[in-house]
């Protein structure tokens, strides 16, 4: 497993492929990359800073990635997730799981991003045209998280 | 008692405070200490703690490094930490 | 839409890097990655030659994009699938989706890749220490198919 | 009635075909010409055919580029293709 929390950019190209090519029963890679948006409820976006619990952050992943250990079979997953100051269309996370197939493989990703989302300690601002606000959780986030508990 | 309490997000930037080291009296009071008691406990600064840790925000807890709720129980030496709901990813 | 049957290698991260630069309201890219695993049914596979029906094959891709997108909210999908000569750990497909939200984008993506491996004209063979065969289709991939049609 | 097939994996491996051009009589049979009627005066040529067309092998059709299912009838011109069932991805 790697977790990694860094304000550097991540090169997705080369996190996948050093993650797939370590082992030559990988049959499925499945990745996400959440980027900057430049629009987010209807004002322009001009930059977005990201803030975490050191410590505790990188607990949390690990606690995710575990958890999804425990219900699918897959063989590892990366995630690399940025704070700092990003601005549009830069990247912000990238999860990647190898499995031997893939439909493990994608449920796998899209549960650490949905409990990514809803559990682990990072927080937003962002600087819009009408000034600085920290975003709130989205309801369609913790709706995302039920899907996987009930 | 001594704990250590960190802030986070809008929590650090309106009551200006991102870590403090908090002593209290080894009484009853410390040895049935709660998340919810010591917001209770922080609340009492001013109207801004009243607001940020009882208002409307949902402030979650995390004792050492786990997230856990209003009940859950801090001991000596712990590391508290309050922010808001996360909005990550 | 982008849609390529090639011989030659792709490079996941400039593909995936170019999809995602092409909007700046992209919030999510979910991608998948197939590659050739160096064991298949207990035996130590060689090389695995991917052959196609040049024409529909290219037409059953976009038709298979097309399906998604009356289905699912996304901005645009990418297929780059390989045929040929490949050996253990080569990239066979990669499938990349974006979208402004993850949850549509996974399942978009998802969805091309059960209706690829059940509607697209490619086959399998493979070379293994007790001689050549060609693969049989999986019960599994029908399987997942089925789940997007009832 | 001219029609041009072709035949993909084990189906042109087996049969020693890749395509050809077929061209019928324009009589009953060709005005109602289907996948199975075309597979069935096809499987006449020997056993290996017959195996390879109506045997174990689920083999799929195509006209014109789409997937067709046995009953799908053949135009003059059409494009058909025999094939076992896809295994990409």
């Amino acid at each position: 497993m790697i977790v990694r929390v860094q304000t550097e950019d991540f090169d997705s190209g080369l996190e996948i492929n050093q993650l797939r090519n370590a082992r030559k029963d990988t049959g499925a890679i499945v990745s996400f990359i959440g980027q900057v948006r430049d629009l987010n409820d209807g004002d322009t976006v001009s930059q977005l800073t990201l803030e975490h619990y050191p410590g505790m952050t990188e607990k949390a992943l690990e606690s995710i990635v575990n958890q999804a250990q425990s219900r699918w079979d897959f063989f590892d997953a990366l995630i690399i997730h940025r704070v700092g100051s990003l601005k549009p269309t830069d990247q912000i996370v990238l999860v990647a799981v190898i499995g031997a197939h893939r439909g493990e493989a994608f449920k796998a990703c899209e549960f650490i991003m949905d409990f990514l989302k809803t559990e682990a300690p990072f927080w937003k601002k962002e600087v819009t045209q009408s000034g600085e606000r920290w975003l709130d959780a989205k309801h369609s986030d913790d709706v995302a998280r039920e899907r996987w508990v009930k | 008692m001594k704990i250590k309490i960190f802030y986070f997000a809008r929590l650090k930037e309106t009551l200006k405070f991102s870590t403090e080291d908090l002593e209290l009296p080894d009484d009853t009071f410390a040895q049935t200490l709660t998340i919810l008691k010591l917001k209770s406990y922080l609340a009492k600064r001013s109207d801004v703690w009243q607001q940020m840790l009882l208002g409307k925000l949902k402030v979650r807890g995390a004792i050492n490094h786990e997230l856990v709720d209003d009940n859950a129980k801090i001991s000596d030496g712990d590391e508290v930490a309050f922010f808001p709901p996360v909005t990550g990813g």
